[in-house]
Parts: structure tokens; sequence; C-alpha cells
């Protein structure tokens, strides 16, 4: 992995990232791409900080489960259209109290990116009361489906009516199959 | 002149051959355009089987204007129809005016627009609007032109000016300006492409007709091919001649549509607007300059 | 170039025999006593079709004008749900030119004669079929494109994909195949009007004789069909 | 029964009016539909009998076939708009005034069709205007009525002028004297017959005076918009016909260079005729409200009604005055139903309304066969005269007028068919869900107005046969020709009846195929189409705003006439001000500055 990167802006952005909040780790991903992992209070200065530099996209916000850390991570992508740099960042919440303060009065359109982390992964945004609201599974009854512990076959088995053969298809059951 | 029952049975055999053969040459039509794309084709009779079969399906109905429309464009359609002449079967002789074609085409599509509009899809309305706005753009230039060969021929009776042509030449050589024009119009008035933008079928859903099934849709396509008809007769009657007899009539019938048919396989779409513009710049213009040619200098008459 | 074009019917099926030859069996106590015979042939393709007509069915088939009519003059309503929707194309253009059949695209369903459901279905998709396939005027046929409609195919085991399709909308014919080549598809929809012109393609009428049921069933995945929420009012 | 007696009677009687709605406003209201229809009726009864004998000094007049044609109209129209005012009482400001200044009206277009000379007939032609004007603002606005007075004052005095001008060279005030005599002097008799016409310019709204129209058609009071639309702009085609063929003018400019067969004077005025059927078509398209959109109508069909009078052609009067006739009730049966409509809705703006049709399907079927005959389809009214006009320019060759003409014919399919969608069709909206059909007293006179329209429309040969009439009282040396149920024009034979025929057969052919098909399912009519998707909202699945969008865009940089009126009235201000700044000041030393710098002036040229 590069530490550093030629690409203008995007060393001065991580130096002045790292002097100002406590930044866990930096990985460049690309020349013009870096993962920062932070400290879940800083991030909202963070991105406030970003947009006022020129990163005024948000490009995505999801969410990963780590069910043997216990952890979710945040995921929040941004991006400068001027200089096309876009940065990542990371950060860790509680996983059995999943809660985060919402980032929508930074970036507007962050309310249906967390909604959607709600609804998958059921983390609350605190302040975005409409994430509450069901957006992609319509009438959902169960654990959010992203989560690592969510069994979908079981569900599937449960829910959906499965088609009975006659035929075993199994290893040596079932007839061979022809090919001529 | 009187008019008996016999004369109206025989202009609704005029209509009712009308539309067989008018749904005949599209089904040979399909199949060439077919055959051009390097494809086998439907059969001849496509679209017979494609009208019974929508006939006799179990339709819906959204109100009462919803089906009176439907009626109404019809029972328009096949009224001009019936003034339409055909070759030597001239049925209402000196009633089959020009402009008694026009406007009572007009019913057919008035009933057509309210039956879609009834619906209650916006897409349907749209579809009727841009129908609407499409007809500001090719009427006017047409009418223009027949306007200016009424002046010169002395008579506004369909029959009579094919007489005068019979006699003294087509006016495809009187006016070889204004035939254009009337070409270019007629295309607008099939509905074929580029002047489509009334059905679009994947931005409007086919536009008005996006509600339609069954024996509505089936009535709808009736009128469609019998409106056909009226206009290719029209335009053969105008300004190629008519016929002295049904087979030059047919011949000619025929090579209007299909050209009409191949023109419109090898464009693509305009927009509503575009249509507008277009019609409004090049083909009235044209028709204005022949009828200025017709009227003010007395050329090619 | 006819020669191309003309692709004779025997050399389609035959490529169809070696290609979908089956390995599925007919589904037992898919339909209900009404109907006497079970959909055999319209599950398993390798049989040859003229083989599947009774003498008595042959008869039949010359008797009824309207299924004449409705077999050879079939309206699609192109509902791409999954992959399949790719080889419709090509069975569509030149090559394979389905409109020989009287086959062609519509834009709506109040137009469309029958229904393509090409691939797997999410909840939310199916939601949109049922109500697009309620919209559609009778007599109405559906057909189900590779094993996802059948059993789920390998979305079988997903949260939001449903396996059976016919639980909630009766398949009057499947295509199998992941994709189904366009040839398979062709000698589905030439299965399709046999069946229709001898009067078998009957899933419209099966879904009002046992409407309570499909409504059942559509209830237990989907909780209710017209779904109400901040999008829809 | 004399001319005279019915006038004083309907003036009488107005004042009665005023009384008797004070003492209850449903019995004033019923008073104007008994007056109006006795006047009808004895209209109708007496005919040609009715004698212009009787006079009081120069209150003279003289029964024409043409008079007698506008004046039967003007009580078709009158009468059946009356059965609406018992339903406005409560609405309009002043009642009294209302049912009388309606009724005065009335007396006053009847004095300006019978008048002998021009002074009785300016008389009657003020009282009209000052009847009108008083009652335009008691609808939604003040500023209508003001420009209505600004436009009719202006033709008032040109009007005023010529009855002058025409007195001091010929010495009478006699309509068919004084225009007899100007004939041998073609300047004044142009001068006379331009100034004359620009009076029944305002009055019919012909460009560049088409903006009163609007303003005043969609600001009256629902009740008074179809007597202004399909009545009292009628009379300035009154004053056309009758000054345009007495004259006649064709006669006059003959010595002028012919442009298509018509004096370059005449084609001039026609040109003004096309350009109010352009404006009034492409207007029309854009509006929102309804009463405005088919205001816009009257303007381009006032357009229709000039170039068929222009002319002068015995197939084109004929034309212009079945016109007259098929546009006034056409046009009075559909703004009467946008009154129906709003009477129960409380709005005309299209885009606030949808699927009235549900409601009130009467009303609808009154408003669709008024539109079938203002766009002129069969086999409706307004089809005939279209044809007529059309055979006549077809005959004179006039294809720059029949361009203008072709486009408003087909723009009309346009502006007609709009509130037929928008307002009458698609989706219902929710808080229209109790609007009941309107009430039987409403739906009467709708419904005579649509018999009149389609009866004239069927048969149209004893309207045609009358207008032959009022060509040979004109002194026309040729007559518009007619026989059993054809009408012979100049380049074809029209068979109405024929029409009507065949277009029954097309239905009962039409009919059988529905009928034999099978049975449709009924529907919702938010079970349509979505693209699979869920909708709740009616209102919010239905095209009603910007109908026309992409042609209106086409033309949304137009120039605008009203931008020059405006200019014209900033002039007047600044020079108001001005004045006021000279010499109503609080410092009367400018004043007198002025008064002195004036007089300084004036000396030095003296001096010099």
């Amino acid at each position: 992995m590069m530490n550093s990167t030629n690409r203008p802006g995007m060393n001065e952005m991580v130096n002045e990232l790292k002097a100002r909040f406590n930044v866990e780790e930096v990985t460049f991903v690309q020349d013009h791409e870096a993962h920062v992992d932070l400290h879940r209070k800083d991030l909202h200065e963070a991105l406030t900080y970003m947009k006022q530099n020129g990163f005024r996209q948000l490009s995505a916000v999801t969410c990963i489960d780590w069910p043997n850390e216990k952890i979710f991570q945040l995921i929040f992508n941004i991006y400068d259209w001027s200089k096309g740099n876009r940065f990542i960042f990371r950060v860790k919440i509680d996983r059995e109290e999943a809660m985060f303060t919402t980032i929508t009065n930074i970036y507007g359109g962050a309310k249906y990116y967390e909604r959607e982390v709600h609804e998958f992964f059921g983390v609350v945004f605190e302040g975005n009361d409409s994430a509450l609201k069901q957006l992609f599974l319509e009438q959902w009854d169960d654990l959010p489906p992203l989560r690592k512990d969510f069994d979908s076959r079981a569900y599937s088995d449960r829910k959906y009516v499965k088609r009975e053969y006659k035929t075993s298809f199994g290893e040596k059951g079932g007839e061979p199959f022809e090919r001529n | 002149m009187t008019i008996t029952i016999t004369d109206f049975l025989v202009a609704f055999g005029v209509a009712f051959c009308g539309w067989a053969l008018q749904t005949s040459v599209s089904g040979i039509t399909r199949k060439t355009v077919a055959r051009m794309q390097k494809r086998y084709g439907p059969k001849w009779y496509q679209n017979f089987r494609d009208i019974f079969k929508l006939l006799n399906k179990r339709a819906i109905t959204h109100g009462w204007v919803y089906d009176f429309g439907v009626i109404m464009a019809l029972a328009g359609i096949i009224g001009t129809a019936m003034f339409t002449p055909v070759a030597n079967i001239v049925v209402f002789k000196g009633y089959d005016n020009f402009f008694v074609f026009v406007y009572l085409f007009a019913v057919g599509m008035l009933g057509m627009a309210m039956s879609a509009s009834g619906s209650g899809n916006p897409l349907a309305s749209i579809g009727v609007m841009r129908a609407l706005t499409q007809m500001v753009g090719y009427e006017v230039p047409f009418m223009v032109i027949v306007l200016a060969l009424i002046h010169v021929r002395d008579t506004s009776s369909i029959s009579a000016l094919v007489d005068i042509q019979q006699a003294s030449g087509w006016n495809l050589v009187v006016m070889p300006i204004g035939t254009i024009v009337g070409f270019i119009c007629l295309m607008g008035m099939l509905g074929k492409k580029p002047f489509d933008t009334y059905i679009a079928p994947a931005e409007l859903a086919s536009g008005p007709m996006v509600e339609y099934g069954g024996k509505q849709l089936g009535m709808l396509m009736i009128m469609h091919e019998i409106a056909t008809f009226v206009e290719i007769s029209l335009f053969v009657n105008l300004f190629l001649g008519g016929g002295s007899n049904i087979l030059e009539f047919l011949v000619k019938y025929f090579i209007v549509y299909t050209l009409a048919s191949y023109v419109s396989n090898v464009l693509g779409r305009f927009k509503i607007d575009q249509v507008v513009t277009f019609y409004y710049k090049i083909p009235i213009l044209l028709a204005l300059i022949q009828a200025g040619m017709l009227v003010i200098f007395g050329w090619g008459v | 170039m006819a020669k191309k074009a003309n692709i004779k019917k025997d050399k389609v099926k035959k490529i169809v025999i070696d290609k979908s030859k089956s390995i599925i069996d007919a589904p037992s106590g898919m339909f209900s006593d009404k109907i006497n015979e079970p959909f055999a042939h319209e599950m398993i393709v390798s049989k040859d079709r003229s083989e599947n007509l009774t003498p008595k069915q042959r008869k039949r088939k010359w008797k009824s004008m309207a299924n004449y009519f409705s077999a050879n003059s079939l309206w699609m309503l192109m509902y791409c749900t999954g992959c399949c929707a790719i080889e419709l194309p090509q069975a569509m253009t030149s090559r394979y030119d389905m409109e020989r059949l009287g086959m062609g695209p519509m834009a709506t369903p109040r137009q469309a004669d029958i229904l393509l459901i090409t691939g797997y279905l999410s909840l939310k998709t199916l939601r949109r079929l049922i109500y697009t396939y309620e919209q559609m005027s009778e007599p109405k046929y559906v057909v189900g494109f590779g094993p996802c409609t059948l059993n789920g195919g390998i979305y079988h085991d997903s949260h939001a994909v449903i396996n059976q399709l016919d639980q909630y909308v009766p398949i009057d014919l499947y295509i199998a195949g992941c994709m189904p080549k366009p040839e398979a598809v062709m000698n589905g929809f030439q299965d399709l009007i046999d069946l229709i012109e001898v009067g078998e393609a009957t899933g419209w009428k099966d879904y009002h004789a046992r409407y309570e049921w499909y409504k059942q069933n559509q209830k237990e995945a989907l909780g209710e069909v017209m779904i109400h929420d901040e999008f829809h009012e | 029964m004399t001319i005279l007696t019915i006038i004083i009677a309907l003036i009488v009687l107005s004042f009665a009016t005023y009384y008797i709605t004070k003492i209850n406003n449903q019995v004033g209201a019923y008073t104007t539909v008994v007056v109006t229809l006795a006047a009808l009726v004895i209209f109708l009864l007496e005919g040609d009998k009715l004698s212009g004998a009787s006079s009081i000094g120069i209150l003279r007049f003289s029964v024409t076939p043409l008079a007698w044609f506008f004046s039967i109209i003007m009580l078709i129209v009158y009468s059946m708009v009356a059965f609406f005012n018992p339903y406005w009482m409560k609405k309009i400001l002043h009642p009294g005034a209302y049912n009388m200044l309606f009724l005065l009206s009335l007396a006053g277009t009847i004095g300006v069709f019978f008048a002998e000379n021009f002074i009785v007939m300016f008389i009657f032609w003020e009282i009209v205007v000052w009847a009108s004007m008083f009652i335009i603002p008691f609808g939604k606005s003040r500023t209508a009525s003001v420009v209505y007075y600004a436009m009719s004052t202006f033709g008032s005095f040109t009007f005023l002028y010529a009855i002058f001008m025409l007195y001091a060279n010929y010495g009478t005030f006699v309509i068919k004297d004084s225009l007899e005599a100007a004939k041998g002097d073609a300047n004044i008799a142009i001068a006379a017959f331009i100034l004359m016409l620009l009076a029944g310019f305002i009055k019919l709204g012909i460009f560049p005076f088409h903006i009163w129209l609007p303003m005043a058609h969609g600001n009256a009071p629902d009740t008074f918009s179809p007597i202004l639309s399909g009545g009292l702009v009628k009379l300035g085609a009154f004053l056309t016909i009758l000054i345009t063929t007495l004259l006649p003018i064709h006669e006059v400019t003959k010595d002028q260079a012919y442009i298509f067969g018509v004096p370059i004077l005449i084609y001039v005025l026609m040109i003004f005729g096309a350009i109010s059927i352009v404006v009034g078509t492409l207007m029309a398209i854009k509006q929102d409200d309804a009463k405005k959109l088919l205001a816009y109508s009257s303007v381009a069909n006032g357009g229709y009604i000039l170039i068929g009078i222009l002319l002068y052609d015995e197939m084109a009067l004929s034309g212009a005055l079945i016109h007259i006739f098929g546009h006034a009730i056409a046009s009075a049966t559909a703004f009467l139903t946008i009154a129906a409509v709003s009477y129960r809705t409380g709005t005309t703006k299209m885009s606030e309304l949808g699927g009235m049709i549900h409601k009130m399907p009467i009303t609808y079927v009154v408003y669709l066969m008024a539109i079938i005959s203002m766009a002129g389809i069969p086999p409706m009214t307004g089809f005939i005269s279209k044809w007529l006009l059309f055979q006549a320019l077809a005959d004179q060759g006039m294809f720059f007028i029949a361009t203008t003409m072709f486009f408003g014919s087909i723009g009309s399919f346009l502006y007609v068919f709009r509130p037929l969608s928008v307002l009458f069709l698609g989706q219902l909206k929710p808080e229209h869900k109790t609007v009941k059909e309107a009430p039987i007293g409403m739906l009467i006179p709708m419904v005579i107005l649509s018999g009149i329209t389609l009866f004239y429309g069927v048969l149209p040969n004893s309207l045609v046969e009358y207008t032959a009439k009022i060509e040979s009282a004109l002194g026309f040396d040729k007559v518009i020709e007619t026989s059993a149920l054809v009408i012979q024009g100049n380049n074809g034979d029209l068979h109405a009846p024929l029409i009507t025929g065949i277009f029954a057969f097309g239905f009962i052919i039409a009919l059988i195929i529905f009928l034999i098909a099978p049975k449709s399912r009924k529907v919702g009519l938010m079970d349509t189409y979505t693209a699979g998707e869920f909708l709740y909202t009616p209102s919010l699945y239905h095209a009603g705003y910007a109908y026309y969008a992409p042609f209106e865009r086409l033309y949304q940089k137009h120039p605008n006439i009203v931008a020059l009126f405006a200019a014209l009235v900033q002039k007047v201000k600044d020079f108001g001000k001005f004045i006021r700044f000279v010499f109503f000041s609080r410092w009367p030393g400018r004043g007198v500055m002025f008064i002195i710098l004036t007089m300084i002036l004036l000396m030095w040229g003296e001096k010099l």
C-alpha cells in the first residue's frame, strides 16, 4: 500500500485531516482515492471540513457488518469534482446499539442513503426521522436482511413455497443426464 | 339526383372493400418490409387475424364516453369512406366535396380523441395533444394546395376532379411541387415515421391507444385501416388521376401506400415541435409557391 | 436472403430437443381438479409437438375460430424482469423473426395477450406483475422463462426473490434454459400457439376459478398487493 | 306590433324589473326570462309583419330581413341566457341593476338593428355600450370594464364623426340615403366607411382591437359572457354588413388596384381579419381559463365573419351570416356550459377541474355539440358556414387568406378540445366528488340551443334561403341558390342531410360491431396503465396544466399588442404627470413660469 501519492491535493488533505482529527489510519487505494478510518466522534466535523474544501458530493453511504468484532462500519464516500479526488471515511459503531447521528445537515442527499442503511442493517440515524420509514423492502417483517446473522435461506424456505420434485438430484440420485 | 337505400348499400360496400383492401395491402407491406430487413415476415392476412382476435377479447371500459367515442370514431370514418370515389364507382356524384372529406374525417378523429381522453390516462391525453398539434402542421399546406387546385379546376367535387384529370392529364404533371407537398402531408396524415410522434410506443406507451384493448382497439384498428384507405384514395384521386378502371386505381393505390411505408421505414421520429416547425417551413412555403404558380400565373393549367 | 430467413420449423425444434432436454418433471397438484389433464407437455419441450395432440384435440383445433385468431396473433407485453429478456431481441429480429408467428411487442398490458416473465421476480416486482396481469384483457397467457420462474433458479435462497411463480399467477408455459436460447424461445412460442389453438392454455380461466387461492398465496408472500406508501400517493 | 312599441316596452320593463328585483331577487330574474321569451315569441310570430311605421320625432325604424335575422339571433341568445339569471342572483353584487341592464342592453341591440337613421343607431349603440359596461364589473375585474369602455368610446367617436361627416356633405341621417349619396364621392365614402368600420372592428374584436374581448368575456359575470360573445360582438358584424353592402364598398373602390379579384383596400382589411384569426387561435390555445379561451375563439371567429363579409360574394355573405348565427348559438352554449360548471364548482380554470363528465354528463354532451359546431365539423351549423366560406375563398383563389383560415379552422380543433379533455374528461378531482349535474333550469336552455345548432346543421336550407332573402334585400344581383335539400355552391354542391344520413349509417354499423363483440368489463378511472406503478391521487394523474406545452413553446416569445397599448397608456400617464407637475404642484411659481415662458415665445413670434 502506498502511503502517499503524487496527486495534487491528496497529501495535503490527508495531512490536514491528521492534524485536525483523530485519524486512526489512512490507506491510499489509488492515486486519487484514500480510505480514512476516523473516530466516530470526529466524523461530522471532518465531513464539514471536507465539504468546505471542495468535496461537495456525497457519493454513497453504506455499511459493513462485522459480527465477530460486534461492530458496524459506516462508510461515507465523498468526491471532489474540481480535482477528481475521492475520500472514503470509515467509522465504527457499536453493533448492539446501532445508533449514529445523521449527516443530513451536512449533505442533504444523505437522507435516502441513511434510510437505506437503516433498512438493510438496522442502524438508526438520530435526527433523520424519515430514515425509519420503508424504502426498498415493501412491508418487511424480519431482521434487516443484510446483517450477517440474517439467514436468507431460512427466510426464503419459510416464506416462499418451494417446488417439490419426485426425483432427487443428489449425488447418486436422479436420472443420468444424457448428452447426445 | 335522388338518393336511394341502394346507394347507401353500395357506398357501404365501397367502405367495406376499402377496409379489406387496405388491411391486405398493409399486410403485404409488412411482408415486404420484413423482406427488406432480411426477415421472413408475417402472413399477408396477419392484420385480419389481429383485428378478429381483438374483437374476440373481453375488453374493459372506462365509462360511456370511452365506448361512445370509439363508435363515433368508426362511424365518422366509415361515413368518409362511403363518400370516397374509387375509379368509376362514384356513389354520391357531385356531393363528394373535398371539404366534406376533411371535416367528416375530423368527426372520426374527434371521437377517438374524446374516447382516449375519457380513459383517464394522462398518456392518452398527451398523445391526443400531439395528434392535434400534428394536425395543425399537415392539414394547412395540404388544404392550400387543394384550394389552388379547386380554384383552377372550378370544382371541389373529388369525382369531378378525377374526370378532369382523366381528360387532360394528371395533377402530378400540372402541379409537381404540390404533389410533393401532398405526399409529405399524406405521411403526416397516415402517422408514418417521421411523423408518428403521437403514437410513440416507447415514450407514450402508444399515446391515445394506451388504454385500449379488446374490441375497442379492434374497432380503432378497423378505423385506422379505413382512414388509411380514405387518405390514400384522396391522394390518388387528387394528384394521380384516380383510375379509369379498378385495376389502374389499385395499382396506384398500392404504389402510394408502399412508397409511404418504405419511406417511413428508413426514417427516425421527429419531436412534436419539430413536426410543426417542419411543416411550417418547407411544405407550407412550397404549397404557397405552387398555389401562386397556379392561381396568379396559371402555369401548368 | 429468403433462405436464411426461412428457417424451417423442424430444424429449430431439433436444436431445442438437444438443448433443453427436460430435467424437470411436471409438478404435481399444480392445478385444480377442474382441469383434467395436468399440463405435462408445457413443462417438457422435448416431445414432438404433433405427438402432443390427440385426434380429438386436432378436431377441436379446427372448430374453434376464436382460438385460431387468438393463437395466431399474440401480442406480448414486454415486462423484462431478469436476464432472460436479453434473448428476446434475437427472437424478435431478423434471425428468428418472431413476427412470422404473428407476434409483436406491445406497449401496454391492455393491448397485450401474453405476458413474458423473463427471469427472477423480486417481491417488489411481483406486486407490479400481479397488477399488470390483472390489467390485461382476457384471454391472456403467461410464459415463464428460465428456472427462476419455476423454482427460483440460482436465486432460490434469496430473501427477496420468490421461488415458484405459479403460486401467484397462472403460468401457461415454461421455457427451459438459463437463459433459454432464442431457438428455445421460438419453440416455446410455437408450443404456446398450439396450446391455444387446441384450447388448452387456460391459465386465465384458472385464475378466475381459483382466484381465492391465488389471492391467498399473494397475501402470504406480499402482505398486500397494492401497496400504499409515500411514493405512491 | 311595431318595433317602437317593442323597444319602449323593453325599456319600461327593464326599469320595472329593477324595482321588482329590489322586492324579490328571484321574481326579478324570472321577469327577465319572461320578457325575453315574450319578445322572442313576438318576433317569431309576427315575422315579416313587424312594422317600423310608428315613430316619435327622429326615432324612426325600418324593418329589413337583415335586422330581423340579427334580432332573432339576439333574442334566442338573450332568452336562453336569461334562464341562468335566477341562479346568479346571489352571486352578483347588484341583482336589480343587473336585471335592468340586461333588458336595457337587449332593447339597445334591437334598436341598433332596426334603426332607420344613423342618429338612432348611434343612440342605441351607446345604450348597449353603457349597459354592458356597467354589467362587466359585476364579475371579477374593474379593469376589464375600463378597457372595454375605452375601446368602445374610441369606436363611438369615429362612428359619430363619420355620421356627421356624411351629414355635413349630404344633409341626411337616413342610413340608406346617406350611403347612397356617398357613392358618388369615393374619398368621402371610403373615409366614412373606414371610420364606421373601426366601430365595427372594435365590437367584433378584430386585431388590433381584440384585447378587450378576452378581458371583458373572461371577467364578466358568468351569465353575461355568453351575451357578450354570442350577442353583443355580433353588433360589429351587423354594422360591417350594413355599410359594406349598402355602400357597396366594392363599387366605391373599383378604381383601385386589384389583388386576387378584390380592391386593395378590401384586401388590406381582410388581412386584419386574417391576423385576428391567427392571433385569436394562437392565444386561445394558450389559455388556462375556459372563458378566456372561448373569448379568444370569438376573436378568431370574428375574423372569419369579417373576411366573409368583405369578400362581397353571395356565397361568402351567406357563409358569414350563417357563421354569425352558428357561432352566436354555439359560443353562447359553450359559455353557458362553462357557467354551469362554474356554478357547481366555483371555478373556470381548467387546470383546477377534471372529469366533470362523471358528474355533469348532460352539460358535457351540450358542450360537445357546441364545440363540434365551433370547429366546423358536420353535422352542425358551423360546418355549413365554413363550407360556404371556403367555397367563396376557393372561387376567388385567395390562398394567403385561405392559409390563415385553414390554420384557424384546424387550430380551433386544438382549443375547443382543451376544455373537453381537461375540464370534462380525465380524472375527477376528489374535491369534486359531491358535485351534481347542473339544475334543470340551466339544462333546458342549453339543450334547446344544442338542438338549434344540430337542426340547422342537418337541414340548413331554410337558413340558407333566408340569407338569400337578406342578400336580395341588400341589393345583390345574384343570390345563393338552394334546391330541395342541396346547397349549390360555386364549385360544388353540399347535401347536408346526406352527410348526416351517412354518418348515422356509419354509426349504426359501428354500433352493430360494438354490440356483437363480447361485453366489456367496467373498471374504475384510476385503474389505468401506469407502467405497473400504484397511484392513488387522481389530481396528480391528470394531464391538465399547460396542455399544449410543446406547441405553445413555439410561439412563447410572440410580440404582444397589449404592450403597445400599455406603452400608449404610459405616455398618457406621463403627460398627465407633467401637467400636474407644472400646474397642480404646491409651488404656483412653476405654472406662472411656464405661462410666462409661453407668452415670451408667443410675443417673440409676433415680433418676427
